[in-house]
């Protein structure tokens, strides 16, 4: 019955995809898009992936509508030239997607236990992870633990793409920007005047920081870990600079404050996988952390997830300040 | 039973997602990619019931909180649009 | 005890389902943006409370209905509010609320 | 029931080739962007789709659902990590669009060739 469910919603994905491509108001292809994330995000979830799901849920339902938005301000909303060689285009699609439609023939049937994809790996992940990491979660075991290098060059990607963002746009703020907050200064006062959107921000955002925190810690017994929990309190800092203005929020938690966070916990990370061969074993290897290898290995991923969170909130929080920073030119 | 609401609640997201599609206005896009938003806190909330794993409500609970960010970013968007084309743009161009 | 408990929670996910496909098919049948504003209210108002009601009478008492209570609160909380910042955002920009009338289908995108 | 066992895979690539379509055909490069992102989001749901076990649960271990098959949890890594990847280069993305709007003073491909012939 669930299969019906899945079909019907990937159905209204295709829809919403073809009705994104189509249009030619970038803002209405942004807020197409918001839509397109909330059918992935329930999508993944049907599929049994609800840690994959939580992380699309964290990143798509606040932040990259704000990106996008934030984009859009500084560039154009209207996408003004036709389309050139329109039916080139077309056909080339379309020749691909026959090709790969026909590759798909060779596929395993949608939830065939006996896929290869199941045969490798995974059984031994699921058998394992009791006895090697001894936490529920096995996706935040193979994250943390398992597949520990893949995480950590996962996380230097995106500290890159923090740091990348941070060099292109990062060379000429506002004329206030820099110095004090200055009340006087109507530059960015927010939607201080909306009485409405102010108090239930103002009530808000303590609660989405602690069901963040809340993430961050409980990636162990549920789903959640540092990709999500990072999103969920960027997203809190976010709202609070869409209310009290960019440069308030800049203040509560300034640039510096940011920095450290994206270095600090990728040295984090990079930190205790040095400290596995300090400590006469592999990198990333956390079973020396502490005198039970189980516990040395939850002890691990409880850090490495915090300099997870700590990064990801890091970048994304730089990525927005440089956006919103920007004067439109 | 379950299903049952679940399939009422993908018909309401496909009702929102044609009036996303058909406009006419921004604004009733985004009032589509807000209803959008509860209906797919509800169905998450149902499809957890329905697998049997409450224990995902955490999904739901990051999409109430989080989901009218988007629907307050648009708000600031448009107002400093105005702020930023007083001088520039005639206002009618504001509601497309 | 336990069959009435089960029929009033399908009492409840029915009639919240029906009111959300209400809600929707105003969303999309009503004329202009404020009165599907208001069409698409039901759903977040009414159809969250009645199906969010019957799944904790599933739940039981247990974390399971902390959490769909905590959910329902910030349902209610939020999305007036992007009502609100909806409504605000349409008025700034110059749409009025004409009742009946087709006015903001003229000037479409 | 038998065509439903490849209508994921269908999707999969009906969205791939959305997005292929949007990023070599429009000259819009927010456009390009919004349909690179299509065209990621189309891998990650080939990606769950192959981690999903008929009958199977989330990859979390419960009390309540003891026994039972799980889903695998590989590719749910992978995508865990690439989604929140992927809006970081995605935004880098963006942050290059922003300075070629202020250097050119536009973000249609042809209007940018056109100023770096001159």
């Amino acid at each position: 019955m669930t299969v019906v469910l899945g079909v019907l919603l990937l159905t209204l994905l295709v829809i919403t995809a073809i009705a994104i491509v189509r249009t030619k108001n970038l803002f209405v292809a942004v807020m197409l898009l918001g839509i397109f994330s909330l059918l992935i995000a329930a999508n993944f979830f049907i599929l049994d992936a609800a840690d994959v799901a939580l992380t699309e849920a964290a990143v798509g339902a606040g932040i990259s509508t704000v990106l996008f938005l934030g984009a859009l301000a500084l560039t154009s909303e209207f996408e003004r030239a036709p389309t050139p060689h329109r039916w080139l285009s077309l056909a080339v699609v379309t020749g691909a997607t026959l090709v790969v439609l026909y590759a798909t023939f060779d596929k395993p049937a949608f939830g065939d236990p006996g896929a290869p994809v199941h045969q490798h790996v995974a059984p031994w992940y699921l058998q394992k992870t009791p006895e090697f990491v001894g936490i529920p979660n096995v996706v935040t075991a193979v994250l943390g633990s398992f597949r520990g290098y893949d995480t950590l060059g996962e996380v230097f990607v995106v500290f890159t793409a923090g740091i990348g963002v941070r060099f292109l746009l990062s060379g000429r703020r506002r004329p206030t920007g820099g110095r004090a907050y200055d009340p006087t200064q109507k530059t960015s006062i927010g939607l201080r005047s909306h009485v409405i959107p102010l108090v239930v921000s103002r009530l808000l955002t303590p609660f989405i920081l602690l069901f963040g925190l809340y993430v961050q810690f409980h990636g162990e017994y549920g789903p959640g870990g540092g990709f999500q929990a990072g999103a969920l309190i960027a997203a809190a800092f976010i709202l609070y600079a869409l209310i009290e203005g960019e440069e308030r929020c800049l203040e509560v938690l300034p640039q510096s404050a940011l920095n450290a966070l994206m270095v600090g916990g990728a040295l984090l990370y990079g930190g205790v996988g040095v400290m596995g061969i300090l400590l006469g074993a592999d990198v990333l290897d956390y079973s020396m952390l502490a005198a039970d290898p189980v516990s040395g290995q939850q002890l691990g991923i409880i850090l490495i997830e915090a300099g997870v969170g700590m990064t990801v909130t890091g970048v994304l929080l730089s990525i927005f300040h440089a956006f919103a920073a920007r004067d439109p030119t | 039973m379950y299903f049952a609401v679940a399939m009422a609640l993908v018909v309401t997201m496909a009702l929102a997602l044609a009036r996303a599609v058909i406009g006419p206005t921004v604004y009733d896009r985004v009032l589509s990619v807000n209803m959008f938003g509860t209906k797919t806190v509800l169905l998450l909330a149902v499809i957890a019931f329905l697998y049997g794993r409450p224990d995902f409500l955490d999904l739901a609970l990051a999409y109430a909180l989080i989901n009218f960010i988007g629907v307050l970013a648009v708000l600031e968007f448009f107002r400093s649009r105005a702020r930023h084309s007083e001088q520039e743009q005639e206002p009618e161009d504001l509601a497309r | 005890m336990k069959l009435a408990l089960d029929i009033l929670s399908w009492v409840l996910l029915t009639a919240g389902g029906a009111f959300v496909l209400v809600g929707g098919i105003g969303a999309l049948r009503m004329p202009n943006l404020y009165t599907r504003m208001h069409a698409a209210s039901v759903t977040d108002t009414m159809g969250a409370v009645l199906v969010i009601a019957g799944v904790m009478i599933q739940a039981g008492l247990s974390l399971v209905t902390l959490k769909l209570a905590a959910i329902l609160m910030f349902l209610l909380i939020t999305s007036p509010t992007a009502s609100y910042a909806l409504a605000n955002a349409a008025l700034l920009a110059g749409i009025k609320p004409s009742a009946g009338s087709a006015a903001d289908l003229e000037d479409a995108s | 029931m038998e065509f439903l066992g490849l209508y994921h895979y269908w999707v999969f690539v009906v969205l791939l080739m959305i997005g292929f379509y949007a990023v070599v055909a429009k000259l819009n490069l927010i456009k390009k962007l919004i349909g690179l992102s299509i065209f990621q989001s189309a891998v990650f749901l080939l990606y769950i789709t192959m981690s999903k076990v008929s009958g199977g649960t989330a990859p979390i271990f419960s009390e309540q659902v003891s026994g039972v098959l799980y889903s695998n949890p590989l590719p749910q890594v992978l995508i865990l990590t690439a989604i929140v990847v992927g809006i970081s280069t995605t935004a880098l993305g963006l942050g290059i669009v922003v300075r070629i709007k202020e250097e050119y003073g536009s973000i249609e491909e042809h209007e940018i060739q056109e100023i770096d012939r001159q």
